[in-house]
């Protein structure tokens, strides 16, 4: 039984890993703002949640995995709002005349 | 596997030399304040870089411990603390500094602040 | 049962009255309690000065944890002198100061200048009684942080450039003093000055000691405004208010070379055999350039307080050149002067604050025919700067004495640092006389009839101090006790 | 440790009678002729003091003041010995007669701030005493700088451009040589020897020996550049620019009998005339001073303006003096000091004269003073018996100290000195008499701007007295010269 | 194993300072730092230093970024004129660098136990902690009452910076009721239900931190920091005007010199029942007994006097008006 926890939360971490990964070469590659946000929360959601559930495989019943489950509770309400905010106010600051460079190459 | 050992040292005085560059080099007073606080930084990765001890953890000792277990030294650890909160401090007065010479000069680079003082 | 505890008082009763004047009222009451608890202050330096004179060394474990453990307080002559200087400026600044504060400083901001001034003199008090190696870090950087803020309330707005230059080298300078601290202990494990020093003999490598003298050294000359890293000092002082200045311009540089040579001598000293020579020609050679660099800068200089931070510098490089002769003359004349010059530089800014205060301005042009309208003050002003020079009758001579004394048994060596020594009060003879001159000899600008003589407040702590100047001038046997001990104690641990 | 008796407390009286002077002349300053008087009976109380302690001190007393400790075994002491109670008595003496003398010289011209100018004349008569009567040389120093800030201000005293920088010149050489040269010298004495006392014998024997002694010795006579031999005279004629009282108090009453004092004392009381006379390398001084007398008068032939000729015949007649003591015989010591009461009063009667001239007529130039002798019979007859004590012809007091100088050079066989002085003296019959002769036997060739006969009176009886006092010095010279030769009986 | 992870932060440290130190934009340039500092929290724990990672991660990157957006926002964004004089700094920076690198040779290798840092006074430290003051946390023992000077010295350090800032930009003047600009991001209406949904936590979780500080790694300067963080955003969140009326300036200043005056008063206390200065054993009956009061005390005053100076200083910046 120990093996399989552990080969599944390797494949977690690994997973968790290759998101950020991707995440990190979408946030380069993409050519405007808008998309990037997009490249940027993936890898805040999805590796975070993979990473953090990987962990807690590993750390098992004990205290560090509750704390590690209120830390994932804690991501998973912040990122989304970040990457919101930071799309709102791309907007709202474009039309307050503010020289916002979305379209950057 | 032994020279691996002194990497600490270098990246502190890597970044002591960086933070000491942008100092020296960066007429803009805000910059010279992040490159200030790069620069003690550098001294904190210095202090700590001390306590780690193989196989130690964090000096924690709960009620009933084991008397074996080995702990890194907590002495640097306390004096970091100390400068930590000295480094925040003279951040946020430079900052005010800065921006009580931005509204007297109208400019936070300092070549142009001193020949606006030198003309005067 | 105070008694014992009269080492930590210089310390915990500022901190303590701190946030209470910040949160005073009105100015008045705030300056009352300044000036209260700077008295205080100075009364237990006196206190001190009689029981270390009576029973040498006195240790005090903060917390009551024993020495190496706990961070323990040493008051020995050498602190006593620094603490004398320190509360001694203080109060001084502080009585003679009201009226040019109140000129100077908005009101709504007094007592925040004040509380900041309480936390840089308990700081101040701090290092002179420490005989931790970090406790001194974090004190220096309280007396750092509030020295930028007294200095940054400067009356016009250049005060803010020069206030942000002095923060940033004299963050440098305490990182480094940092460093050094941090490379001794970790070679040897320990923070506590005595400790560093017994253990200091037995560290097999010997260079991260000679990089942890170098950091210390370097990061002390910074603070202590030594020759080549002096630039942010005389800016400092010329823009800061006259008060601050009279109460900085005592005591800080002093601070940071109280700490230097408790360093070189306490800890470095013993630890590896030549030290003593790298350390003397080192600061040898700085000290000389920087008494003729700082005098000959000083003549050229237009505005009458920058022109004494540059004389300071020149002053400085008289204590280091004292200290780098590593003989019990040297380090006692070096001692002497820090009194002595403490007492002559903060006459002379506080004559200047009472010019600035009447006349509007510091530079030589605002000085014109101050003679005549001021001549109180101008007096006081001409004998304090006789005093520089070291015309007899006057404490500066008795420093200038002790110190080509010292110069010659070093032989020929001791012929250059004399002809040094000479050469650069024959340059204190020109700058002040340009002042003098300026004062005396010219007619008064048009409309500046209209001024008349310093407030009293002023004029009587002037006085005083052109009076204490020629006691000491005359009967020097206090300084010069305390300055003996402590050359004494500094150099038999060097050995 | 203060030893008091009698005559302390009078030493302790001396010093503070013209600091009392000079205060009270400060708040009488609204009323001038309560200031005047004021300072003529500060002047009268400080000679009757000083003069009561000559018939004790012929006696072999020797009356002491020890006050304090500055610096371990110096005290600030002081104590009457032979030469400085010659020097108080001279300068306080001749303190009365230029303060009578001042008065009618400030009204004739009305100068600015008199009562500044008596203050600081008070003042530096209280350095004066200072110096005389200074048991070690820390104390000596002590008044020796107080002199030099005391005078500048009157060298300064019209405050423009011309005596600002001329007191710039003033300050700059005697600071500068006293902190430059004379302060190592005496710390370098202290270092080796550990005591600054005056002790007849000298306290630097076997303390130094060789080229040393040279050295020492040169730093002194340098140091105290008062005494402005040269190179270091630039400073005297340059204090020309004041008004005629302060070229009085500075040629002939105190600053440079001080400076001229302080080598004479250092000589017998530091080095010790034996001792000296023994080393080879002290053998510098007498080519030097010669050198100086004889340069100094061939600039004073040259000179057309009275004050500034008077100003270089000091600078020989200080160097007169020099030498006299560089000849090291005990004769010429006494000679020396004789010399300095002599040229006091020579010098301040040629200075009486040429201040009573110009507020006359104001006439400064020689060659304006055709005739004069016409107009002002006294003034020149003065300036004829001051110009002949200064050559050495027998009824004045020149004659006196030049006889003790020539007797003791005849002593050592030292012939460059007999030369020198001989030389000197025809050199200053060359630069006196054409004056004497252009005021007496020619006719006025420039007109006075107003018909003009004597000054005032009070410029008046300041001359005659002094000019009396020459004659007298000659005449009772014997007290005198018994009181010198104590200072070398232990010589003979 | 442990070594591979600090050579990957160490070296993405070097770059991200390099990066710092090159940007012309300053906006950028904090938001690098605050990475920096992330970094170096990351760092600080894998060398087992738990208690200075939390310090670092909360005042290094959280505060330190606040007063830099708030510096930036009040003077320029962008480094106008070029740097100056490159060869003498580079070959001061150079040699100063050589002269260390050379040193360093012969420090202690990272993490051997026989170094002599671990000889001396740490042992001591580390057997007598559960003996005499049975504070599970060594650090916090160590900070609060061994070395307890020091970490006076240091509030009063947090207050000076307050009086600092303070005596340059001058107490915020908030405007009367009608006129509050509301320049809160309160018309965004997800965050500000996220926002109201997570202050009380982050609140909750800094009185943890402030009152677990003895027993894991914690204390009162971590705390207050945590607490001032919910606070500012709280402010961000229904704009400075509301916030200042609900939290005057005068009143945060007063706490905070309020925090630093318990300190000292502790310390003045045991002064006055007879024990040196800050010696807690005095405090109560049983020296143990009072080593815990002393240090729940002075813990209390330190996250007080931080919590309220990183609030004031944010205040003034943010309350500046611009001139």
């Amino acid at each position: 039984m120990e093996q399989v926890i552990d080969i599944i939360s390797w494949i977690c971490l690994l997973g968790g890993a290759l998101v950020v990964l991707i995440g990190g070469i979408g946030l380069v590659r993409f050519p405007d703002l808008f998309t990037r946000i997009h490249a940027a929360s993936l890898a805040d959601s999805g590796g975070a949640i993979l990473v953090i559930v990987g962990c807690m495989l590993q750390a098992g019943l004990t205290l560090a995995g509750v704390k590690l489950a209120a830390i994932l509770l804690f991501l998973l309400f912040t990122s989304p709002t970040a990457g919101y905010a930071l799309a709102h106010s791309a907007i709202t600051a474009k039309d307050d005349g503010l020289d916002v460079d979305i379209e950057s190459d | 596997m032994e020279i691996l050992g002194l990497y600490n040292y270098w990246v502190f005085a890597i970044l002591l030399l960086i933070g000491l560059y942008a100092v020296i080099t960066k007429p803009n007073f805000t910059k010279k304040l992040i490159g200030l606080n790069i620069f003690q930084a550098a001294i904190f990765l210095l202090y700590i870089s001390m306590d780690k001890v193989d196989g130690g953890t964090a000096p924690i000792i709960p009620h009933g411990a084991a008397k074996d277990i080995i702990y890194s030294n907590p002495v640097p650890q306390v004096l970091i603390l100390t400068a930590i909160v000295v480094g925040i401090s003279t951040t946020a007065l430079g900052l005010a500094l800065v921006v009580r010479i931005r509204e007297a000069y109208g400019t936070i680079e300092e070549d142009k602040v001193i020949s606006m003082d030198r003309d005067q | 049962m105070l008694a014992a505890q009269y080492p930590v008082l210089p310390v915990i009763v500022p901190l303590l009255s701190a946030p209470i004047a910040a949160l005073m009222p009105n100015r008045s009451l705030a300056w009352i309690m300044a000036s209260l608890v700077s008295a205080l202050v100075f009364a237990t330096a006196v206190a001190l000065t009689v029981i270390v004179s009576a029973q040498g060394m006195i240790s005090y474990e903060v917390g009551g944890w024993p020495a190496p453990y706990g961070i323990e307080v040493r008051v020995d002559s050498f602190s006593v002198v620094m603490l004398l200087v320190i509360s001694g400026a203080s109060t001084l600044a502080l009585i003679s100061g009201k009226a040019s504060i109140d000129a100077q400083i908005p009101s709504d901001r007094q007592p925040l200048f004040f509380a900041a001034w309480l936390l840089a003199l308990a700081a101040y008090s701090g290092i002179a009684v420490a005989g931790d190696a970090f406790n001194i870090f974090v004190f220096m950087e309280i007396s750092s942080l509030a020295g930028y803020v007294l200095i940054a309330n400067g009356p016009d707005r250049r005060a803010l450039p020069a206030t942000f230059k002095y923060l940033v080298m004299g963050t440098i300078g305490a990182s480094f003093y940092l460093i050094g601290v941090g490379l001794a202990y970790m070679m040897t494990g320990t923070l506590n000055i005595a400790d560093l020093h017994a253990r200091l003999g037995d560290v097999p490598y010997l260079r991260p000691i000679l990089l942890s003298a170098a950091f210390v050294t370097i990061g002390l000359a910074v603070k202590a405004a030594v020759f080549p890293l002096h630039v942010w000092m005389p800016n400092a002082y010329a823009r800061a208010p006259s008060a601050v200045a009279v109460f900085l311009s005592a005591c800080s540089t002093k601070a940071a070379v109280y700490v230097m040579l408790r360093f070189d001598f306490m800890i470095f000293g013993g630890a590896f055999a030549h030290h003593d020579v790298q350390f003397s020609t080192v600061l040898m050679s700085l000290a000389l350039l920087g008494m003729l660099i700082g005098s000959a800068v000083a003549i050229y200089e237009r505005d009458v307080k920058r022109m004494l931070g540059y004389s300071s510098v020149g002053q400085i490089g008289y204590i280091l050149l004292g200290a780098s002769m590593i003989s019990l003359g040297g380090v006692s004349a070096g001692v002497i002067h820090m009194f002595n010059h403490a007492m002559i530089k903060g006459g002379l800014f506080l004559a200047m604050g009472a010019l600035v205060l009447r006349l509007g301005g510091g530079t030589l042009d605002d000085l014109k025919g101050a003679g005549r309208t001021m001549p109180w003050t101008m007096g006081a002003f001409v004998l304090l700067g006789l005093s520089l020079i070291g015309m007899p009758l006057t404490a500066g001579f008795i420093s200038k004495w002790y110190l080509v004394q010292a110069a010659l048994d070093l032989g020929t060596l001791g012929i250059v640092l004399i002809a040094a020594i000479l050469i650069s009060s024959l340059m204190a003879v020109v700058y002040i006389w340009r002042v003098v001159e300026v004062a005396y000899f010219q007619s008064p600008q048009a409309g500046a009839s209209k001024h008349q003589e310093a407030p009293l407040m002023m004029l009587v702590p002037l006085w005083a101090v052109v009076l204490a100047n020629v006691y000491f001038g005359l009967d020097p046997s206090i300084p010069v006790d305390l300055a003996t001990n402590a050359a004494n104690i500094l150099l038999e641990h060097a050995k | 440790m203060t030893g008091f008796d009698s005559h302390g407390m009078l030493l302790g009286m001396i010093l503070l009678i013209p600091l009392l002077g000079a205060v009270l002349v400060g708040m009488a300053s609204r009323w001038p002729n309560l200031r005047e008087t004021g300072s003529v009976l500060a002047a009268l109380a400080l000679t009757f003091a000083v003069w009561s302690l000559l018939p004790g001190a012929l006696a072999g007393e020797r009356p002491e003041l020890v006050l304090f400790e500055i610096l371990p075994n110096v005290p600030f002491a002081f104590k009457a010995e032979p030469l400085g109670l010659l020097f108080a008595a001279l300068a306080s003496l001749l303190w009365v007669v230029s303060t009578i003398y001042s008065m009618g010289y400030m009204r004739g011209n009305n100068e600015a701030h008199q009562t500044r100018f008596f203050m600081l004349f008070a003042v530096a008569l209280f350095a004066a005493m200072g110096v005389a009567f200074s048991a070690n040389l820390l104390t000596l120093f002590i008044f020796y700088e107080v002199l030099t800030v005391s005078t500048y201000p009157l060298v300064t005293h019209k405050g423009d451009e011309a005596s600002m920088r001329a007191g710039r010149v003033y300050f700059g050489i005697l600071i500068g040589a006293s902190i430059g040269l004379f302060l190592p010298a005496i710390i370098w004495t202290y270092a080796l020897t550990g005591t600054l006392d005056f002790v007849p014998g000298g306290i630097l024997e076997g303390h130094l020996a060789g080229p040393a002694v040279g050295l020492m010795l040169g730093l002194y006579v340098y140091g105290a550049a008062k005494a402005a031999v040269m190179p270091l005279h630039r400073w005297l004629p340059a204090a020309m620019v004041a008004p005629t009282p302060v070229s009085a108090l500075l040629h002939a009453v105190a600053v440079v009998k001080a400076g001229v004092f302080t080598i004479v004392k250092i000589i017998i009381y530091v080095f010790g005339v034996d001792f000296l006379f023994a080393t080879p390398s002290s053998g510098w001084l007498v080519p030097v001073a010669a050198f100086t007398v004889i340069m100094a008068s061939l600039i004073a032939l040259r000179q057309t303006n009275l004050k500034r000729l008077l100003a270089y015949s000091t600078i020989s007649q200080l160097s007169y003096i020099v030498l006299a003591t560089a000849i090291l015989a005990p004769l010429s010591q006494v000679g020396a000091a004789l010399h300095i009461a002599a040229h006091g009063f020579g010098k301040i009667t040629l200075f009486f004269a040429a201040g009573s001239i110009y507020t006359a007529s104001k006439k400064t130039d020689i060659t304006q003073m055709n005739g004069i002798g016409l107009r002002m019979p006294l003034t020149m007859g003065a300036f004829a018996i001051g110009a002949l004590s200064m050559i050495g012809v027998p009824p004045m007091a020149g004659f006196v100290s030049k006889w003790y100088m020539l007797g003791g050079a005849l002593q050592t066989e030292n012939y460059l000195a007999i030369g020198t002085i001989i030389l000197s003296t025809v050199l200053n019959a060359a630069y006196f008499l054409p004056i004497l002769y252009r005021a007496f036997f020619l006719t006025e060739n420039v007109a006075p701007p107003r018909e003009h006969g004597e000054a005032n009176w009070p410029i008046r009886l300041a001359l005659g007295t002094t000019a009396l006092l020459t004659i007298a010095f000659f005449v009772f010279n014997g007290p005198v010269v018994d009181l010198e030769m104590q200072l070398v009986e232990t010589l003979l | 194993m442990i070594i591979v992870f600090s050579l990957f932060l160490l070296t993405m440290m070097v770059v991200v300072a390099l990066a710092v130190v090159e940007t012309r934009n300053l906006f950028a340039a904090a938001m690098l730092t605050g990475i920096f500092s992330f970094l170096m929290a990351a760092n600080f724990f894998v060398l087992d230093a738990a208690d200075v990672a939390l310090t670092e991660a909360a005042v290094g990157a959280g505060v330190a970024t606040v007063f830099f957006l708030g510096a930036i926002a009040l003077s320029s964004e962008h480094e106008h004129s070029a740097s100056r004089k490159f060869g003498l700094a580079l070959l001061a920076v150079a040699s100063t660098a050589v002269v260390i690198l050379l040193g360093t040779m012969e420090f202690p290798i990272l993490g051997d136990g026989s170094a002599p840092v671990h000889q001396h006074v740490a042992p001591w430290y580390l057997e007598k902690t559960p003996e005499l003051i049975h504070v599970p946390n060594v650090v916090t023992a160590v900070l609060a009452s061994f070395r307890g000077y020091d970490t006076l010295g240091e509030v009063f350090v947090v207050l000076t910076a307050a009086i600092g800032v303070l005596s340059l930009l001058g107490f915020p003047r908030n405007n009367s009721e009608e006129n509050a600009v509301n320049d809160g991001l309160s018309h965004q209406k997800i965050l500000h239900i996220v926002g109201k949904l997570l202050i009380p936590l982050i609140i909750l979780f800094g009185l943890y931190v402030q009152f677990h500080g003895d027993f894991g790694p914690g204390g009162g300067f971590q705390a207050g920091t945590i607490i001032a963080a919910a606070l500012i955003l709280y402010a961000l969140l229904s704009g400075g005007d509301r916030a200042r009326r609900q939290m005057p300036p005068r009143l945060l200043f007063g706490m905070a010199c309020l925090g630093a005056f318990i300190y000292a008063g502790v310390g003045g206390t045991t002064l006055l029942l007879g024990g040196n200065l800050l010696d807690y054993s005095v405090l109560s009956h049983d020296p143990v007994h009072g080593q815990h009061l002393g240090i729940m005390l002075i813990e209390f005053g330190v996250g007080l006097a931080v919590a309220s100076v990183m609030l004031t200083i944010y205040h003034a910046f943010a309350g500046h008006e611009h001139r």
